[in-house]
């Protein structure tokens, strides 16, 4: 786990590109650590936080490392509300109070099974990351491991065309969309399902909103797949501080999706609740 | 120079408003570098109860105007685990620890301060009598005469400084104040969170509800500073003993206002979460502006 | 359809918080336009009281958070006056005339309560138990016992409908709803301002010192919704007369949640300030989003 | 006095340009009444008024029409804390909230006085819409008051000469400066003196911080020159509703310089306090 130095920092964005509906923001961090795939940066503009719909936004937002590359970091946002609207709108040169990197990141494969990437919506950002890790691994191991382990494979849902532009992160992989306008007319779990049935020596590495994250898990239990599931919560710190970011575990207790999380085995969960 | 406040002496004037830092989850996140500079002169715990809590159902944050409203709940392991297993990692900071307890009787509240009072690691005690999450704290923080009686109850079971935590939900918080240190206080903190509500955003579909899952919660935050620098005026107008103030403050600039209204120390809560080092900063700048 | 408020058949469910609208003002300001789209369905007058009133010494503002603490003091001509010069002009106004008085003791009350009751201008009667900047209405308002023996007095004395405009600032605000109703008020509107202080900015050769001219002061507007949420709520539970719900609301989002919970009217207050069309686009969207 | 709608409204800013240390707002306002020199407009940015110092701004600011012409209006801003900031930042094409014109203005001089116009820093901005209104009635006058009475003069104070580019909005002035930087070093109120010991027929026009203006009225009364001076007080709504803006009167009570004023007759004041 990559350790975070124990402030907010201020960084340059350096660049603000659209990717359908989604703004994929890259900020320059040349002294950050290198971030492990899953995990998280709290931020937040420097100038103008606050003043949006209903005198928001106060606190920072989470947001995966969707990449990070010679000191870059980027970010793949989608603009929900007054938060997301800000950051969505920082030009090169702005600057954002960054914290992190933060929280468990996902724990790649320790023997021969495939990665299957499977990510929603905004959810792809922290998979991309973990493809490049993956490949990066890969390309750097030893040849007699590179011919036992298959390159990673990436399912993809999203609801519409716009947004699966997002797929654009990865290099190839197999998209789905509700309304049928890219790839699959489907959900992406169909994918999985499918690619589960051709060949179950995987884990899984899912990440995307709640509903998904449930089809994922119920199915990887059911065939005895580990899964390792990426959570959201809403969040006031990031840190630990604030026991405001919890989901149910199987224990009849609450994980903190910041610090035990946000990536965490599906055998901890019941169930992904869909929480508001 | 160190600051002295119930006999301990403190780096600075800053400490942490309880449950607005986790020290250990923070010691893991950061790493040593947190040790190195640490934000808070002395460190306050969570609020320990008896039992273990787990906490309020999420949601728990809700983001209000300039603040935050929280239902966590209070979950923690409870006093007896977290004297296990907490308070070695604890008492490894670089700052002085003060225990906030809470229980829902008199009774409940000797327990807890007089383990707290056979532990070397613990500095001094904080009592929550002002949590508006659980109906109990509330009653007793509220009500002058039943607060006086508990802390008067409570005192001669630990030679360590007791900090009575008030409530702002109150109609005269400086009576509050003259109660806690007329059943024998060592200082008074404040102010907690005002009780607040927030409604889940409504869908066409579905009726009103509460976005908490705990129900009501508590304000938090810029938002309330106005409020607490009226409340600690008010108490530090009346009591002789020192008085920590908290509520809002984001800077060193807010902490100063706390001082000259009559406070001792300053606690930041969730300026924190915004920023890890906000307690450190702000401690540091008070100095440099005014050694 | 208009809606029903104690026996007043009203256009829509938004009316003005006492003392942020000046109606004769406004005319002047802003011309006959202003009454095509008269921004509330009732109007409330500022606080009057027996004596006339200059107010507070400068500065009375000061922007907060989200918010805005004030210290006006309750600046007004005295009831005489009132009567006489403004009583006409407000007559005239396309909505009906609510009538908040003040008094410093049960007797002046009656003076007050008595007075507004003759005259056929003036459709109800609001009572501020609830000012924190003036000690009476706080002291009146915050004890249950006394302020249903106040509410008793009163009550006779006029046959309009009388409407207790709560105090925020005490423990049990839903005590309080319940005092107002057992004395036979007809609804109770709620919540006044908190009580906050603020500070000078700080100069190198200058002390501390209070930034408003009268002291203390009382916060309002979005950084005390989640208050005015709860407190709406708690009142509104436990009372059987109707609720006037105020305190941060800016849209007919914040408006819905008041009623929501419970309010059968809600009060504009600060948002006016920005906007002083803000009742008025208040009150068309909460029709339009539910007929 | 010209009638402001009852409801604030989105206008576009048309042009921000720099004059030194201040900046020069061009606001389209086509539907917009046109304002009587001295009378003001609340302002506040449509995105963003929030989030700055403090969690600031929150109310909307008071401004001076400074020009208006052809449906714009212009706004002399001096940047002092997190309201005019973000109005400082405004670029063309954003919007702002406007509600106005607002509160009494200058009253022209209704014999042959000719017009002092005093103005110090910012305060000189409705010393220009007056300048205007009095030169476009002298031209329109009939020919034989054209001669009685002489066109205004402007007097104007500032700290240093990067504020006296302020200048630049009048034709013609005299200019004083405290670093002596610029024109006659000293204050304006001497240049005032100075006027009025040449020809006290005239009516002095303020606009300024409160040491001014009390220097001002203390010289007219002394000299019994009538004069209008242009107050500031902080406001909250700028109509009268919040009873926020009060400064003393003679009475012993309070005006509101929202609605008695801005612009007050000198003889309305035992003195023009110094409020923080
Ligand atoms: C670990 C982690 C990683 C994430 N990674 C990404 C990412 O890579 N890209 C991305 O786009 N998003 C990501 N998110 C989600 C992102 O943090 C949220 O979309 C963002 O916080 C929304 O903020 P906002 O102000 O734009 O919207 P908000 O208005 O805060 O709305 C977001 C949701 O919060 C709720 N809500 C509404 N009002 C309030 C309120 N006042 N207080 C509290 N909740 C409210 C509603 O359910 C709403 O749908 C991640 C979240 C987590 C926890
Ligand atoms: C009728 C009128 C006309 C005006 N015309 C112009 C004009 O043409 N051009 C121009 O530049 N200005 C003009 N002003 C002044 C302008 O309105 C103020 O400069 C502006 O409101 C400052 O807002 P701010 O947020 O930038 O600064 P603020 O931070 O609000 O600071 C302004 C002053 O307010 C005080 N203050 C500080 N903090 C607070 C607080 N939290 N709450 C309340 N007060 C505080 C301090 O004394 C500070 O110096 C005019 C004012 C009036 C009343
Ligand atoms: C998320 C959260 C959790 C809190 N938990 C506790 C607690 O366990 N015990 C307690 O006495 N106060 C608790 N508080 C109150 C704070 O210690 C503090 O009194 C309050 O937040 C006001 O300070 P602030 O505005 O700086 O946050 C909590 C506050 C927050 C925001
Ligand atoms: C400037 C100002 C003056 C007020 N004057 C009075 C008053 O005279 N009488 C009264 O009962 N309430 C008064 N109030 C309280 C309001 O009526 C209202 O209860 C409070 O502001 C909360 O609503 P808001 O957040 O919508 O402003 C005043 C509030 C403000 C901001
Ligand atoms: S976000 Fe604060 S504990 Fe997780
Ligand atoms: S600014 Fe509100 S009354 Fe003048």
């Amino acid at each position: 786990m990559s350790v975070a130095p124990p402030r907010r920092r201020a960084l340059t964005v350096t660049a603000n590109e659209r990717l359908g509906a989604y703004t994929l923001l890259k900020v320059a961090d040349p002294a950050g650590p290198a971030p492990d795939p899953g995990q998280f940066t709290m931020l937040a503009a420097v100038e103008r936080w606050g003043g949006g719909e209903d005198e928001r936004p106060y606190l920072p937002r989470a947001f995966s490392l969707a990449r990070f590359r010679h000191g870059e970091a980027h970010y793949l946002l989608e603009d929900v509300g007054p938060g997301t609207r800000r950051l969505c709108e920082l030009q090169a040169g702005e600057r954002v109070w960054a914290l992190g990197p933060l929280g468990r990141g996902f724990v790649p494969p320790h023997d021969d099974r495939r990665a299957l990437l499977v990510g929603g919506g905004v959810g792809i950002a922290p998979l991309a990351i973990l493809q490049d890790a993956l490949e990066g691994a890969l390309a750097r191991a030893p040849s007699t491991r590179k011919r036992t382990r298959p390159p990673a494979t990436v399912l993809l849902g999203f609801r519409d065309r716009d947004r699966a532009a997002g797929a654009s992160l990865f290099r190839g992989a197999t998209v789905a969309s509700d309304d049928g306008s890219v790839g699959h007319a489907g959900l992406v779990t169909e994918l999985l399902a499918a690619e589960l049935e051709r060949d179950a020596h995987a884990v899984v590495y899912a990440c995307g909103p709640a509903p998904m994250l449930e089809a994922v898990r119920s199915l990887c239990e059911l065939l005895r797949t580990p899964a390792q599931l990426a959570l959201e919560a809403g969040m006031a710190c990031g840190f630990g501080a604030c026991y405001g970011c919890v989901v149910p575990n199987r224990a009849g207790g609450y994980l903190r999706v910041c610090v035990d999380g946000p990536v965490v085995d599906a055998a901890e969960l019941t169930r992904v609740e869909d929480l508001p | 120079m160190t600051v002295s406040f119930c006999g301990l002496e403190l780096a600075h004037r800053v400490i942490n408003g309880s449950g607005t830092f986790d020290a250990i989850a923070a010691r893991r996140v950061f790493g040593a570098e947190l040790d190195e500079d640490f934000p808070f002169a002395a460190f306050v715990s969570k609020t320990i109860t008896l039992q273990p809590r787990v906490g309020n159902p999420p949601p728990r944050l809700w983001e209000a105007a300039g603040g935050l409203v929280n239902s966590i709940g209070l979950p923690n392991k409870g006093l007896r685990r977290y004297l296990a297993e907490d308070l070695p990692e604890l008492a490894a900071l670089p700052a002085p620890l003060i225990t906030n307890v809470m229980g829902s009787s008199a009774e409940e509240i000797v327990e807890l301060v007089e383990a707290c009072d056979e532990r070397p690691e613990i500095a001094a005690v904080e009592l929550n009598v002002s949590c508006p999450n659980v109906k109990t704290g509330l009653d007793i923080g509220s009500d002058p005469a039943l607060l006086e009686e508990v802390v008067r109850t409570v005192r001669p079971r630990t030679g360590k400084p007791l900090i009575v935590k008030l409530t702002p939900n109150t109609a005269d918080v400086a009576a509050c104040g003259l109660a806690a240190q007329a059943g024998g206080a060592d200082a008074v903190s404040l102010i907690n969170t005002l009780r607040a509500l927030a409604l889940a955003p409504r869908t066409a579909a579905e009726g009103p509800r509460h976005w908490l899952g705990g129900g009501t919660g508590g304000l938090s935050g810029p938002a309330i500073r106005g409020v607490a620098l009226a409340q600690v005026a008010a108490v530090a107008e009346r009591v002789q003993i020192p008085v920590v103030g908290m509520g809002g403050v984001q800077n060193a600039g807010h902490a100063r206002e706390m001082l000259d209204v009559g406070a001792t120390l300053v606690a930041v809560g969730t300026e924190s979460f915004r920023d890890p080092a906000a307690g450190a900063k702000i401690g540091r700048d008070l100095v440099r502006d005014r050694p």
